[in-house]
């Protein structure tokens, strides 16, 4: 995808890209339910169908450079910052083509080239990490910033407060991307959290600057997350980006939904980025399949590949336990 | 019935048989557990006894303190045996400890229900087993059944039991079936279980690796090693008397879990059992545990981590000296 | 001291009472903190003068049956609950006749009779077990509060949030009191919480109701908290409690403050809330005496009944292990 | 030098070479630590490099490593070692597992320090020792320095070392004073170190049982019993082959740290000698630490539960036959 030229709308050409960028995820995530089900695929799988807008536009606005910090639900992030899909894929096939060379699988996808400091299957885990790296790069005087992914539960939990607070008080190079989907597995907001339907509160208690912003509105996500992002650059302090958006699917690939209404599945459809963006471009239907069908053969081509690689030697287990 | 079953029924029929029992955790109300042992409850006790938590686990574990000091018999489960990092101050510094600290005034009625376990390809977060850990610290109790029986009996026990007590689940074993009295049976914590008799050699088995020990021992017999097998079940207290009883007949031993080895629980039985009978050893004691890895993701890698009924087996030769 | 007759305005013969609780407390501690320097008390001791008209306020308003969490800093929180004195020097002193048998000391005084579950030296530790049993309380329609204290160095630990949350979406019985020294160590306010010179805003996150108080006002805090705990006692929901107070002397027992400046101990020292309350109260000279001496009478009674007290077998150490 | 010395002095000379290298913990900086060790470096170095932390141990560890990640060596420190319980989470899941989990392209040169320790009636949550929890884990280093000379020159190593060591600290061992070599002089992890050779017995000690196994030896020594003590220094990895070798030589081996017996280090030791030395073994390896119980506070109960000289004397006698 091309790099957007900053601080002017966006034209027509990058938001084109970002819906390449979103079909990629879409059609990859989709692969990948797929091939789960036919048993291709062992571990737990969580794929971001309906949030992709929030992986293409905060990792559009990201610098070469900046670093961030993944979830369970990783595949869209590492997708959208420029991981190949092949090497993502062949590490959900744990084959040593994979981005973590099959050591980490679908939940611990890394790419160190592109600044992924790994996808973290601990909720809230990878948190102090990007307070810590954006000390270093406000230590070292660094134009850079580190970045975190999480999602709605994850603002139950500690380390999620401990880690604002740091990054708050030390004014570190730090943005927090809170996808609020309103679900955390089986539970719902109003379960988990008394302020659910505005997450930006949890950033009162530090002080902490927020933004609020639609998360399936890619372009709206792209503006919030470079000023966030910038400000976080300059050294003025942390961000905690409030991104409202949908989980479409289950929480793992398989989840039956038991608990899931009928009218909140609708919902979630309802607010698909993709068609929101397709239709922002007014693309036709040619058109349109013309992007789908590439971003298919992409990941045609990225199942092939995984699928033909390589597995690693048994005793490799041994390897990498210390540098 | 199967392992998961019974643990679901110590659930049921405690809280059927007593309003002071409740269940916490992330998730197991709707969807009845990540690992579907508790469903159904919901329906049955409703959200006020069958609780979805936030995923918060210290305050998990410390709200289960504070129940129970007040008077209560809470159920707490950890998702993820992994995340008990995350509450361990909790389970270690309080409830570990009130008693104690207090004089013997309080006392903390919590059960901390949690699992783990490799051979499914859940990567190094997912699968770690922490039972070592729990069984160095004075005032919990610990229990890791591997049977559906077990599992039914030690949980009600420890649900009843005055002190916090962990117990530990495997994620294979949730499927695994066995045969159980009809009514069921408290299990005293601290009670080892005789899996199989035999005179050669003990294997000392807990978890999955009971029934890989079983499946060695029975490749053993047919290379002509009787092999006896105890499963201590309770990890804290622990039988040592039947443990060093079956090593004083059998005069080998090997210890089996699927947690790392080095400073695995394995080593406190080696150590145990080399002290307490040492003039009965024929061979040195082996130890058979994860190897020195976290856990890898790709399959190869992950079975090549964790022991195998292979491993067990080839222990149980070397101990003969075959 | 006699307790307070509800919804109406305190009395003189009540203040007088909380004069009597809160000499008892200043007495005591100076007492400790010389019999710590003369070498007599083992362990780590943090005295809690300064700070009295909070424990005596707050526990003053506690009904009979409810329940509390402390902290290191917990002689004044113990004595101010009813515990005989005697009891909590005893305990100082590892005695069998202390309010913990002697397992406990100065970070760990319990005495379950009144409702005290523990002083608790792990920062935030006792702050999950009040919402517990304050759920327990509503689980039970139970007409009884958890109450927990703690620092302002304690609203930085990710169990502090994690127990607000927990707390506010069940609205289990629980009132939070955060008593704000300003201090943490040797650590200030400004340099550990992003929002130190205004705690309430820790509760925002949680959409706790929060009230604030002037901690040296011993009926301010009286009021405040007979509001929260009814509050939180009618099933509402938990209530934070934000109260201003000032820690006058080093953080234990020793501490030379190096890092603290003459200014920041004047001004703890200008805010006495002893002397505000005789001021109050318009107190003689002679008058004010009366009460000191009958503090000291009881302080000394204390301690000559614990130094004259039992030392446990060593063989006890194996007993309580278990229940 | 005393222990605190040199522990100050290791991260001095290090920030001093080394702009990478900073240090973060509670009350480090105007106050110098909760011990005193940390004194004046905050002047040297300045509030950007000697950093205060808020209460929040996850965080501490937490940042560290992202820093870490980012290319620096911080030092971090938790006050207590009991308050690892906070930070486990960050220490067991994230430092040791993100090079592995990532096939080897991130490193971690996190250093943890901490300390604890009885001995002074700080109670039940001021003083475990929880080092055996660290050595059941694959990715971590784990050293427990019981000398001056050990703690600058492991301090150092560790600093420098790409992975996260942990490195365990003793209150009452701040104070001893030792020979140090004029320059700092880095020591390997994973070398164990000899503090006295002996025929008779091989007692391996860490931390402030080193001491006590010093006396014990001069007292066993007015007996007719030579005692060879060894200090490993680092139990992760651990230098089995010197341990060993010493007990080849003697015969028969004491462990003795001050945590709990019960699943401590010792455990590990144990089972490891008795496999790898099995037919020199003359004698039940014996294991001296602490009793059953959480620290109590009263200093008559607090002493009967610690590790004493005199435990260290009782075991090496068991093993000689007197
Ligand atoms: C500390 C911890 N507790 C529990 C889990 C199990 N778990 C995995 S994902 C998840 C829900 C996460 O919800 P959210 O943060 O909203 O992310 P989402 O799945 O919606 O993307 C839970 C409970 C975990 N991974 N880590
Ligand atoms: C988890 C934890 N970390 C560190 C400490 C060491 N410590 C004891 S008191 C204290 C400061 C507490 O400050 P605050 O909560 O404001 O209470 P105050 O001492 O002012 O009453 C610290 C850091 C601890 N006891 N627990
Ligand atoms: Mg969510
Ligand atoms: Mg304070």
């Amino acid at each position: 995808m091309a790099k957007v030229e900053k601080k002017r709308a966006l034209n027509e050409e990058t938001l084109r890209d970002f819906l390449r960028g979103m079909l990629l995820i879409r059609r990859f995530e989709e692969h990948v339910e797929e091939r789960f089900r036919a048993g291709d695929l062992p571990g737990f799988l969580h794929v971001a169908i309906g949030q992709e807008a929030v992986a293409v536009g905060v990792c559009q606005a990201m610098e070469e450079g900046d670093v961030f910090a993944s979830t369970h639900r990783a595949h869209g992030h590492t997708l959208a910052r420029g991981t190949p899909p092949k090497a993502v894929m062949a590490e959900l096939y744990g084959k040593i083509e994979g981005c973590s060379r099959g050591y980490g699988g679908s939940m611990h996808l890394y790419d160190l080239e592109r600044g992924n400091f790994g996808a973290n299957a601990v909720i809230g885990g990878g948190l102090p990490h990007v307070t810590g790296a954006g000390l270093a790069f406000k230590l070292r005087d660094e134009p850079r910033v580190a970045l975190a992914f999480f999602g709605d539960g994850a603002t139950n939990i500690g380390t999620f407060h401990e880690s604002l607070n740091l990054a708050q008080l030390w004014k570190t190079k730090t943005v927090f991307v809170c996808e609020n989907n309103h679900w955390a597995e089986s539970t719902p907001g109003w379960q988990h959290s008394p302020v659910w339907d505005d997450m930006s509160k949890r950033a009162l208690a530090f002080d902490m600057r927020s933004i609020k912003v639609d998360g399936q509105d890619v372009e709206a996500v792209f503006e919030a997350a470079h000023e966030a992002l910038e400000f976080a650059r300059s050294g003025e302090g942390p961000v905690f980006l409030d991104v409202e958006t949908y989980r479409m699917h289950g929480h793992f690939i398989g989840d039956p939904q038991v608990y899931r209404t009928k009218e909140d599945r609708e919902e979630a459809a309802d607010n698909d980025p993709i068609t929101r963006l397709r239709e922002r471009l007014a693309l036709g239907d040619d058109e349109f399949k013309a992007f789908d069908d590439q971003a298919n053969q992409i990941v045609e081509e990225a199942l092939e590949f995984a699928q033909n690689g390589t597995d690693p030697q048994p005793e490799d287990a041994l390897k990498n336990v210390y540098a | 019935m199967t392992y998961r079953e019974a643990v679901r029924d110590a659930l049921g029929s405690a809280m059927r048989k007593d309003e002071d029992v409740f269940i916490m955790g992330e998730d197991i109300a709707e969807m009845g557990g990540s690992m579907a042992v508790t469903q159904g409850l919901l329906e049955e006790f409703g959200p006020e006894r069958v609780r979805n938590t936030p995923i918060s686990e210290m305050a998990i574990v410390g709200a289960g303190i504070g129940a129970a000091m007040a008077g209560m018999r809470p159920v707490v489960e950890i998702m993820y045996e992994d995340f008990l990092t995350l509450s361990l101050e909790q389970i270690v510094n309080q409830a570990a400890k009130h008693r104690y600290m207090s004089g013997g005034q309080l006392k903390v009625p919590l059960t901390v229900r949690t699992q783990g376990g490799a051979g499914w390809s859940p990567g190094a977060q997912h699968a770690q087993q922490l039972e070592a850990w729990l069984v160095h610290v004075p005032g919990l109790k610990v229990a890791y059944p591997s049977m559906p029986e077990d599992v039914r009996g030690l949980l009600w026990t420890a649900i009843y039991d005055d002190n916090p007590v962990i117990l530990f689940e495997h994620r294979l074993l949730y499927p695994v079936k066995g045969q159980v009295p009809e009514e069921l049976e408290p299990i005293p914590l601290g009670k080892a279980r005789t899996i199989r008799e035999g005179t050669d050699v003990t294997v000392i088995a807990i978890g999955p690796l009971v029934h890989r020990a079983v499946g060695a021992a029975k490749q053993a017999e047919e290379e002509g090693i009787s092999v006896e097998i105890i499963d201590p079940r309770t990890l804290q207290p622990l039988d040592e008397d039947a443990l060093v009883a079956s090593v004083k007949k059998t005069n080998r031993a090997v210890v089996a879990h699927e947690a790392v080895t080095r400073m695995g629980f394995g080593a406190e039985v080696a150590a145990v059992l080399q002290y307490k009978a040492f003039d009965y050893l024929d061979a040195p004691i082996e130890r058979v545990g994860a190897k020195f890895a976290p856990l890898a993701f790709a399959p190869v890698m992950e079975q090549f981590i964790i022991p195998q009924p292979e491993d067990v087996l080839a222990a149980i030769k070397r101990t003969v000296g075959k």
